[in-house]
């Protein structure tokens, strides 16, 4: 009982611990196609607190996705990280060697994709695939690994023994995503990246493997980036949101506050135009002009499709604060 | 699993018939008097009686329906017939030459392997580096030179300028190195490339990255989680062409007087020793349907979703 | 020991497009000169390929023979580009009979399935068995050798591959929604596969034809060496070769000439092929 | 117009659909949700007859949809259908204009009444049609891939109107669309219906779509169809309990 007292407290105590100082801290980060010199990713800051949840939202070709795959240090060699720095606690992501950056995934980041299907590799049963992982970053005997496999299985409401013996076309969507998640807690990571993980699930399934993810955090207190198209996804479970267009970051903030005051027209076009289920149908749906392919080329990326453009837009707008922990950067909003 | 038996046992089924009544009407269609030719061969005067005698014995004097009936019938005993030119038993005569072929195959196939796995590997991860460059040149020479060509510059080489390997004959180990070489290169480059396609095909799956987000180390990622899904591809090419291997096989023992099948199957072109001929082309058909089982077979080994495919049929 | 991946397609092709042109250009100017020379055999030949001189056996090169003489005391050069007169001739026949008939039946089993579609394929899978080369030589046996009944083993053979990869093509195709669509439009079945379908096929046909027309050369130059193929005195590459063989160790230019004209040849279209698979992103079949 | 009577399809041996059995009146959308694997795809293929009938019959205005080469083409003529992917549904090989033309050529005989002008000439036709959906004529040439996901949806929705069909399937329309475009498109549908007085089966998985296209909702589960209503009976009490977990899903996202 005592123990588990003094668990707290720690607990609360890294809370105050990490209410100043961030988990993860992307600075100026940019990244950049090598062979035409265009960045894709712009400049970008994001932060995340231990035990906190950062929704970062956007559309194809926001650059989304780009930057979940620097955290990891991934990035294929045709893209290459020109400018910032990632920190992860006391590393420096991006001056990591790749021996180092290898042992930092998995066991400090871990990563669930969208794709569950092709997240485990198909023709390895998933439990050798868990033991695997244990035993990439510390030399452990099977039978020690198989017991840790086996609890983090029951963690995520799965049948531990079957899906321990089972290949991945062996078990449905919702239990896949469920292993892919039981595989990234496996290492108690600090920070788990989750790229679009309820995409391809039905709707009631994913709101299940949200709120899963969502009470695995509680009690490991590790933070989460969550990486979603959708913002519906993130309003209710993030603590910060970030959205992001054309590379660059638009808007971020803590959750209610952005969806209190939206200081970014893009914001405020994508909760408007959001269609929402209510007692009274509406006759039409508000718009944003354009797709999310046309990127302004100079200045802020979104001045294509916004309807309150005017001249400054051609330059790169300076991040505003809009209150306490609240940015934007848009040259309209005051 | 027995889906697949069941299908290439028919596959077999097929191959033999389509080949029976092929070789089969190809012998009746073919010009010249086989019984002259047996006669021929046994260099006696040649009367209208014995030439009777020989047709009713060989049963050339019935209707053809009859004649592949029985004919199908003695191969059903595994009795091809008697060789026009030795007497001997066709079948004797094959499995005798079938042991020499298949040492040949086997040593060419390790070689094969042995290049064309490292190569396809190196120039996978090294890819549109110089040595993917490399394979590339390799493999477009090997699939533009004539191995019969290949084998006499190697020949040439090694024979008469450096005198260390003899051309021909078989015996010892470094009488199969050249012709091994000459058959499996042209093959072992060419897989190479398509073990590289696979490589890089599978390397950017989805699993791979998610295998590297979870820290496994490359070399695991290279070999236990995208070797297997890129091996495929390569094994089921390898089932298709196994009958051009067969076929390199022919030139490469007449190349080198390599006294096996092939060679068998040429000699009886040109004695005309139909029996042989007929032989040879069966055997090398239940030989290819053969190795396409093992091939599908290798799948079940390699990816144990294909089962699950299979029962969605 | 890091294979990148995920590039974005636009950079991909960046990179890809030059290598590819290459190949192309440099297979489409090797095999421009090879036609060339070969249209235009019967004017610049300085000698008789056929008309032997034995007192000039084995000459070396002159200003008569520019790549000097046979065993026979024939003309080396004169040979080499009257020969590419059968070699591609027989060859460019053989492909193109190949396609006319894999294409029309692998478009309509695919399209159609069913019965159909399982019994041809059946027997496909049969003949699939029969490795060309050696059926080849079978009929070459049988039928007693000559290029005529080389042609007709090859083509027997080859259409089954053409059959092949178009049926898988069109099964993909066929299940995909613009089909559906193209149904739903109220397009007929011809219409369906003349507008939809044969668009898909054309480029995997193309890069498959000529690869093939490497492989081709290559089995023709094979059982001419063999004896065959080509017969003797016509100037066939591959026949050469066998000529030549009893003289190598002496003469090796009669082996290697012949040797360098099927290499370069078959290369150039192993060239053009490949460069059209990267080119067109056609996947191996 | 549309009656569909107990029908059941089974692919291998696992029933895609039980028993189903709707009707949908002239001038009246009907919205039908389920999530993947509900079956509500197989019962758009099976309307336009793209799959064949198990047991039961769809009846559209009096003709009975079959395999039979007469009866699909009379259907086809008044039933056309969206797919969900536009990167799939229109042939990578063709100009856009030529796919959204294609029904009219078949159709030489139908004579929309917004095309009555330019009836004989295909690309005129295909200029108005794009001009109906939003789409600037200087796309007509192009080919799919170099279109947005949102352009290519619009293209397919110009060849679903094109011979003004009475009734209008859309497969998810949106759902392989970016968050901005969606909303554009529902909209573009919604003119569209009225504009040509057009009836629309709309399946999708979003309640809030249908709800804001439809004027009946049909909830389908693993085959079975569990629950149909007008939509102003979403919220009412008696919605099967599946409906209603749906529905209180949808309004959490309310903020």
């Amino acid at each position: 009982m005592e123990a588990t007292i003094e668990k707290q407290i720690k607990n609360a105590g890294d809370l105050v611990h990490t209410a100043e100082e961030s988990l993860l801290e992307i600075e100026d980060l940019t990244i950049t196609i090598d062979s035409v010199k265009k960045d894709l990713v712009k400049q970008i800051d994001l932060s995340i607190k231990a035990g906190e949840m950062l929704g970062l939202v956007g559309e194809s070709g926001s650059g989304k996705s780009l930057t979940a795959t620097a955290l990891l240090g991934l990035l294929p060699s045709s893209l290459q990280i020109t400018g910032g720095t990632i920190r992860l606690g006391n590393h420096q992501i991006t001056s990591l060697s790749e021996k180092e950056m290898r042992q930092v995934r998995g066991k400090e980041i871990a990563y669930v994709s969208q794709n569950y299907q092709s997240f485990f590799t198909p023709f390895i049963k998933i439990g050798k695939q868990f033991v695997e992982v244990i035993q990439s970053h510390s030399p452990t005997k099977k039978s020690e690994a198989k017991k840790i496999v086996r609890y983090w299985l029951n963690k995520v409401n799965l049948p531990a023994d079957r899906v321990f013996n089972s290949y991945p076309f062996q078990l449905s969507g919702g239990q896949l995503q469920r292993a892919a998640i039981a595989c990234a807690i496996l290492l108690r990571p600090r920070l788990i990246i989750a790229d679009e993980p309820t995409t391809a699930l039905d709707v009631l399934t994913g709101e299940k493997i949200l709120d899963l993810l969502r009470g695995l955090q509680k009690e490991l207190n590790c933070a989460i980036l969550l990486i979603t198209h959708d913002l519906k996804h993130v309003m209710n479970r993030s603590d910060e949101i970030a959205i992001m267009y054309g590379g660059q970051i638009l808007e971020r903030g803590r959750t209610c506050d952005v969806y209190q005051n939206p200081a970014h027209p893009y914001t405020r076009l994508l909760f408007q135009s959001r269609l929402q289920l209510s007692k009274e149908v509406t006759k039409e749906l508000r718009t944003i002009y354009g797709e999310p392919g046309l990127i302004a080329e100079k200045g802020c990326p979104f001045a294509r499709r916004c309807p309150y453009v005017f001249e400054a837009c051609n330059e790169i707008p300076q991040i505003k604060t809009v209150s306490d922990a609240h940015w934007v950067a848009c040259h309209a909003a005051n | 699993m027995l889906f697949i038996i069941r299908k290439r046992l028919f596959q077999l089924f097929i191959v033999l018939l389509v080949l029976s009544i092929f070789t089969f009407t190809l012998m009746k269609l073919a010009p010249g008097d086989p019984v002259l030719t047996i006669l021929n061969a046994d260099e006696m005067l040649v009367t209208e009686e014995d030439q009777a005698k020989l047709r009713s014995d060989l049963g050339f004097d019935q209707p053809l329906y009859v004649q592949y009936g029985k004919w199908m019938l003695n191969l059903a005993q595994l009795d091809l017939g008697k060789s026009y030119m030795t007497g001997k038993p066709v079948w004797d005569e094959l499995m005798e030459r079938l042991q020499i072929t298949i040492e040949l195959t086997t040593f060419a196939l390790f070689i094969m392997i042995s290049i064309a796995i490292p190569l396809g590997v190196l120039a996978a991860i090294n890819a549109g580096r110089w040595p993917d460059q490399v394979s590339r040149i390799l493999a477009l020479i090997g699939a533009s030179i004539p191995n019969f060509w290949l084998g006499l510059i190697l020949i040439y080489l090694f024979t008469f300028k450096l005198q260390i390997l003899p051309s021909s004959g078989i015996g010892s180990y470094s009488h199969i190195i050249l012709p091994a070489f000459t058959l499996g290169f042209t093959f072992a480059v060419v897989y190479a490339r398509l073990l590289r396609a696979g490589l890089l095909q599978s390397m950017s799956e989805d699993f791979i990255l998610a295998g590297r987000a979870r820290g496994l180390k490359e070399w695991r990622i290279l070999w236990i989680h995208a070797f297997r899904a890129a091996i495929l591809p390569v094994i089921t090419v390898f089932g298709l062409s196994i009958g051009s291997f067969l076929g390199g096989a022919v030139v490469v023992e007449i190349l080198f007087s390599w006294p096996g099948l092939g060679s068998l199957a040429v000699e009886a072109i040109f004695n005309r020793d139909y029996p042989v001929i007929q032989g040879y082309v069966l055997l090398t058909g239940i030989f290819v349907v053969i190795v396409n089982l093992l091939v599908d077979l290798s799948y079940y080994v390699i990816d144990p979703r294909i089962n699950r495919k299979e029962e969605a049929l | 020991m890091k294979i990148n991946v995920q590039m974005p397609k636009a950079i991909k092709l960046g990179i890809k497009i030059k290598n590819e042109n290459h190949m192309i250009i440099c297979g489409l100017s090797f095999l421009t000169v090879i036609i060339f020379i070969t249209l235009l055999g019967p004017f610049i030949v300085p000698n008789d390929p056929l008309s032997a001189n034995m007192s000039e056996r084995l000459a070396s090169p002159s200003v008569t023979y520019p790549l000097g003489t046979d065993h026979m005391g024939r003309c080396i050069f004169s040979r080499l580009v009257i020969g590419a007169q059968a070699t591609l001739g027989i060859t460019g026949l053989v492909v193109a009979s190949v396609v006319m008939i894999g294409i029309p039946i692998g478009l309509v089993t695919g399209y159609i399935g069913g019965r159909i579609d399982s019994v041809i394929m059946r027997l496909v899978d049969g003949l699939l068995a029969l490795p060309e080369f050696i059926l080849a030589i079978t009929i070459a046996g049988f039928l007693g050798p000559s290029l005529i009944n080389l042609m007709i083993s090859i083509v027997f053979v080859k259409w089954i591959g053409y059959t092949r990869v178009v049926r898988g093509i069109v099964i993909l195709e066929r299940n995909k929604d613009y089909v559906s669509a193209a149904k739903v439009s109220g397009s007929s079945n011809w219409k369906i596969i003349r507008r939809h379908l044969l668009p898909q096929i054309i480029s995997p046909v193309l890069v498959l034809a000529a690869l093939d027309i490497g492989k081709v050369i290559l089995i023709i130059s094979s059982l001419s060496y063999l004896g065959l193929g080509a017969q003797p005195p016509a100037p066939e590459w591959g026949a050469m070769l066998n000529d030549g063989r009893p003289y190598f160790q002496t003469v090796p230019e009669l082996m290697i000439y012949p040797g360098l004209a099927i290499f370069f040849v078959v290369l150039s279209f192993n060239l053009i092929g490949e460069g059209l698979r990267d080119k067109l992103d056609v996947k191996r079949h | 117009m549309l009656e569909i009577n107990s029908i059941t399809k089974t692919y291998d041996t696992n029933p895609v659909l039980k028993d189903i059995t709707l009707s949908l009146n002239q001038g009246e959308s009907l919205g039908i949700i389920g999530e993947s694997g509900s079956g509500k795809s197989t019962l758009a293929r099976l309307i336009l007859g793209l799959d064949s009938i198990d047991e039961g019959e769809i009846i559209f205005q009096g003709i009975r949809v079959q395999h039979k080469r007469n009866s699909l083409k009379k259907v086809r003529r008044h039933v056309q259908i969206v797919f969900q992917d536009p990167a799939s549904s229109l042939n990578p090989k063709l100009p856009v204009w030529k796919s959204v033309v294609e029904p009219l050529e078949n159709y030489p005989d139908t004579i929309p009444l917004f095309l009555k002008e330019v009836r004989n000439n295909k690309e005129l036709m295909a200029g108005m049609l794009f001009n109906k959906v939003g789409l600037s004529q200087e796309l007509l040439e192009r080919y799919p891939h170099q279109l947005s996901g949102g352009q290519k949806q619009r293209v397919a929705i110009a060849r679903g109107i094109s011979l003004q069909p009475a009734l209008l399937i859309c497969d998810e329309p949106t759902s392989s669309l970016d968050v901005s475009v969606q909303a554009q498109v529902l909209n573009l549908l919604k003119e569209l219906k009225r504009d040509l007085n057009m009836s629309y089966i709309f399946i999708s998985h979003d309640l809030a779509a249908v709800q804001f296209m439809c004027d009946q909702i049909a909830v389908l589960k693993n085959g079975t169809l569990l629950d149909m209503f007008r939509t102003e009976e979403l919220f009412s009490e008696i919605r099967h309990d599946y409906t209603k977990k749906l529905v209180g899903l949808a309004l959490k996202d309310i903020l």
